[in-house]
């Protein structure tokens, strides 16, 4: 059984590896390492990232018209545990190892405790790719476990800076959450669901949301991957201990956020798709939104450290390894 | 009207530019004028949250004139001040002839 | 029968509401309203701009070909007489007014004879989902409609200014009608039209332009809407009597034009759908082209009036209001 | 070929870039350069026809060098006069030291 | 015979008059010189190139998967001649010429020489309009005749540059062949062809790449047009041989490149569509990817010339007359 | 930590920027700001292979602050025998006051 599951994982991994998403991931890698001077231009990425999000926001509305509110009540409370969670295992581990600055280990595990839009774009195609159901206001789990890592991430190394220098800022909340809220991914996919929810987007949605969903996304991991190796070289500049961080963090997140998701199928008969999303939500690092917010709330963390940390490692590792494993444990323990 | 001016340059992160721009609007200055740049430093933090290679510009350039010269030094201080522990950045003062303005 | 026609235009305005056109809109007034940093790139609205109104030509210029030109000559006529006239009316009325400048009334009166491309592709869409047919060649109306309304503006604009000051300068026509064909948005309407009537570009229409035509114009909705509310600011540094001028005129000069298409109809037998269509680009305003070429032409007018009233408030309400208003008095009059 | 030089700048509104280009080349001076800008002043009109939110440059910052200095004083009057009753717009002087150039 | 080949070729000219792909460049020329104020974004225009290439290249590389590498030896062969003789050719006539300044004289023919994307893409959608079958890697082609050729060329202009002035810098290949790789049309369909060879993107070249592909071609023909149009006083002040050249150039060198392709159909069954665009191939001249190239390897060449002649005139004679012209070669000698 | 320093500023062709860059990191300079440019002048070639009529700006604008002015100097030297002869170039100096900079 064991070895079924080791074995279905390989395969689906293999699978993975040639499936669009990923392929475009590694192929920008690759014509990035190459010296390609291959250039997606700055506003067709930005373009793309609020077609994709406007997309997942729309479905995510229109199936909350449908569902029944109290199924996403602790699905919503699981994700703020899990991304207040993930940062302060981030603080109590990577941030105080020797050769780490207190208050970079506390932004990456920020960082990594937010949610990367295009990994949860990326989890939505393999999933409906693979014919899984799963409940489509589940992405709108997005802001519950993003702004809680970030408002924490915030808080922590204020805490710590603040006993340091003994320095007396006091460091407001509802700005960290009102930056986050505002920021053009997030705000998309808020819009998206309001849309989604309060008016009649079918047409629309199915005439050029959806059908542009997957191409533009594997348009958007080329972006990713060449994106990727960029920041190798930050990265490179800082304490081996983040790219090991940023290797590990996603998969043990995920299979965390993973026990939780399946708790909440036992009780509530959350789908095992949702319990899926749920722990790539967790696995994903935030690229986008994430670090601004950081710089400004945690303005002497090195950026260098948390940024090459997801962009360069975190974030490939969860798109080729964590979906595909988490895919994998779910037919091991759902049985589907 | 010919006058002569100092005109404060101060290269920094895109990242900042709202909130530098709120100093300059505090400071006191009559105008502003911001150019997107790109760059490199002793420093060279970046990180706008924009992919790197999608992302020509992550600099801003921004150009403040006016006849008051020490407003433009105390300017320059309090951005570095606010700022330049944490960020890339670099500000620098030079002396023109401004010709024509609506208000200075 | 009044009440029925009234019920309906509010079942109409409801319905209208939830269409992904309006609910666009609405929703980018929204979140530039609370804050969001979501931005639609310049290079991006621009090739919205280009592919709708490329389509809107190409479906023009190839209906033109099964056209009979005799046709197309009343409506031709009555879209110069209203662009003509509406501006006169404000010349007459907007412009007379205390608080408001000469110049700044006509400039303003210019705009909203003149006629907005993305207002008019939104009725195009509402009015093929509700399958009301349509002389396909009326969208070419655009500039007959167009041109003579910013022509009268300038030289009412500048006679006023010379009686005024008594300079002698003498406006010359030609330049201002060359200048607004060879804008972006006409001249992209322009050659659709011409690639529609002399080439034979279905195949890319019914597999390129026209499937993209209506998730495009959301984009463009969303950025009308954000643009309505950043510019409500500039609205307000001017007299009030511009916000009222740009919430009436769009109505009036709808119905004016709705009663010239009437006529057509009568005469010649201009289906519903063209007079629908024929009110509309009388009720929009200028948003895109209109603006370089009235500054240019009255450099003295405050383009935060005549801007600011049309953006904030007159497209808003033309799409909003207008649409389903004039599809309504459509049903009642031709009881279609 | 190391030689004192004038340079104009001109900030304004990106719908006059034709005209002043226009302007320029009819006074003498061997060539300009143009940046995209944004930034505010004291009045701040601003209609290129694209909408304010999508567009991030509405102004154009322009350079002129030039060694006849009184030309570039002329050339800003000139502009100033056509222009700069109905538009934003600002004009300062600056001493260079052109070092190499296809000809000034 | 000859009457009806005549005949057929003058229909065929008509007609490709009409298709989309010609009118969209005629379009594009006629309004550059109405003066239009259209622009179509360089990032629009930037994407669209990777668009087409990385259609054109996962095609190709999801059709090696199943060809028998033997049959694309010969056809490697010979592109590669072409590319190198084409330049050779060149060199020994337009660079001659009295009023021709050598080195401009070997960069031209080294840009004809060079494949242009654009018009690839152009001719595959026309052999795929009229139905006629290719092998699917034979635009896999294009970097075994670019490459040649721009090395050939700098190699040449290097040679000619030292004897006449005595220097004696040694001109390494290996950074031309990088430097051409590394350029992003060619990178981009590099890409793809791995990426075809190498995965599974089926799906999303049949929802998305594939497509989009006509419609966005028809929008980098309007900018080739355009450009055409542009280029053409860069072209003026030049002397006339660069245009005359320009107007031949495409048309034999295509012929030669059929008369090699039908060896090739003789030796190893090439086919009729692979023939043809073999052709078209050497017709086009490259018009993005070759410039820079150039411009680095001989920088005393004037662009002006080389660019004006690809551009203005290369470019338009290569679509409009070539693509018609050797399909109805084909059809004479084919018999199809 | 107010200090005297020279600013070189190169207008030159984008298709140069990469080749440029090496040459400023080769010559000690502590940094360098880019921004993009349109212009013209008497030479104007052009060619960064993509269209002219899409691409708004095909020139670019370096500036290079250092104290050291005859290190400037031979930067420029160095810079306009290599490419001015057959590439589009001006090069020049202005005399500023640095204010901030995190290393110089
Ligand atoms: N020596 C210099 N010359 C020109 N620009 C500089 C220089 N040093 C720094 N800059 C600009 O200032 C930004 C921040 O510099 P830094 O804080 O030293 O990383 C850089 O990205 C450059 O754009
Ligand atoms: N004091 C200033 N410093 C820098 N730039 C200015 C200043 N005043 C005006 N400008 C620039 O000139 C433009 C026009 O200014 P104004 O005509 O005063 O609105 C502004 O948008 C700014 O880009
Ligand atoms: N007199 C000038 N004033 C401002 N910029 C200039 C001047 N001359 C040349 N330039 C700039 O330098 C570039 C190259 O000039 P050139 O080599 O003379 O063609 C031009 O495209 C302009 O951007
Ligand atoms: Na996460
Ligand atoms: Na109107
Ligand atoms: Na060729």
């Amino acid at each position: 059984m064991i070895l079924d599951a080791l074995l279905d994982f390989a395969t689906r991994l293999l699978a993975q590896l040639q499936s669009p998403t990923l392929a475009f991931l590694l192929g920008g890698i690759l014509i990035a390492a190459l010296g390609s001077r291959l250039e997606i231009p700055e506003s067709i990425y930005k373009f793309i990232v609020f077609m994709l999000l406007m997309r997942v926001g729309l479905d995510g509305g229109m199936s909350i018209r449908e569902a029944n509110l109290a199924d996403m009540l602790l699905p919503a409370l699981f994700a703020v545990l899990i991304g207040a969670g993930i940062v302060l295992i981030g603080r109590f581990t990577l941030a105080l190892l020797p050769s780490v600055r207190t208050e970079d280990g506390i932004a990456t595990a920020g960082l990594f405790g937010a949610v990367s839009g295009s990994t949860l774009a990326a989890a939505i195609v393999v999933l409906e790719s693979e014919g899984i159901d799963y409940e489509h206001w589940a992405p709108a789990l997005y802001p519950f476990m993003d702004i809680p890592a970030l408002v924490v991430a915030i808080v922590l190394a204020n805490l710590y800076l603040k006993r340091r220098d003994g320095s007396s800022e006091k460091v407001r909340i509802w700005p960290i959450v009102k930056e986050s809220l505002q920021g053009s991914a997030l705000s998309a996919m808020l819009l998206g669901i309001a849309l989604g929810l309060f008016t009649r987007p079918e047409q629309i949605f199915e005439g050029f949301y959806d059908p542009l969903f997957r191409g533009l996304l594997s348009v958007l991991m080329l972006v990713m991957g060449m994106e990727a190796y960029a920041r190798l070289n930050e990265l490179r500049r800082v304490a081996h201990w983040f790219a090991i961080y940023a290797a590990i963090a996603p998969l043990l997140n995920g299979l965390i956020a993973f026990a939780l998701g399946y708790v909440a199928h036992v009780l509530t008969g959350f789908s095992p798709g949702g319990v899926v999303l749920l722990a790539i939500l967790a696995s994903s690092s935030s690229d986008i939104s994430g670090p601004p917010t950081l710089r400004a709330g945690i303005p002497s963390a090195n950026p260098s450290a948390y940024v090459g940390a997801s962009t360069s490692v975190g974030t490939p590792v969860a798109i080729a390894i964590g979906i595909p494993l988490f895919l994998g444990l779910s037919q091991v323990v759902f049985g589907t | 009207m010919s006058q002569q001016a100092s005109k404060l340059v101060i290269i920094t992160e895109k990242v900042l530019l709202r909130e530098i721009v709120k100093l300059i609007k505090a400071s006191g200055a009559t105008g502003y004028t911001v150019t997107a740049a790109s760059g490199q430093g002793s420093r060279n933090t970046r990180s706008s949250g924009q992919p790197a290679v999608s992302e020509t510009f992550s600099n801003v350039k921004l150009d403040v004139i006016t006849t008051d010269e020490d407003m433009a030094r105390q300017l320059a201080e309090t951005i570095a001040n606010k700022y330049f522990n944490n960020f890339s950045g670099i500000a620098y003062l030079d002396t023109i002839e401004v010709l024509h303005a609506h208000r200075l």
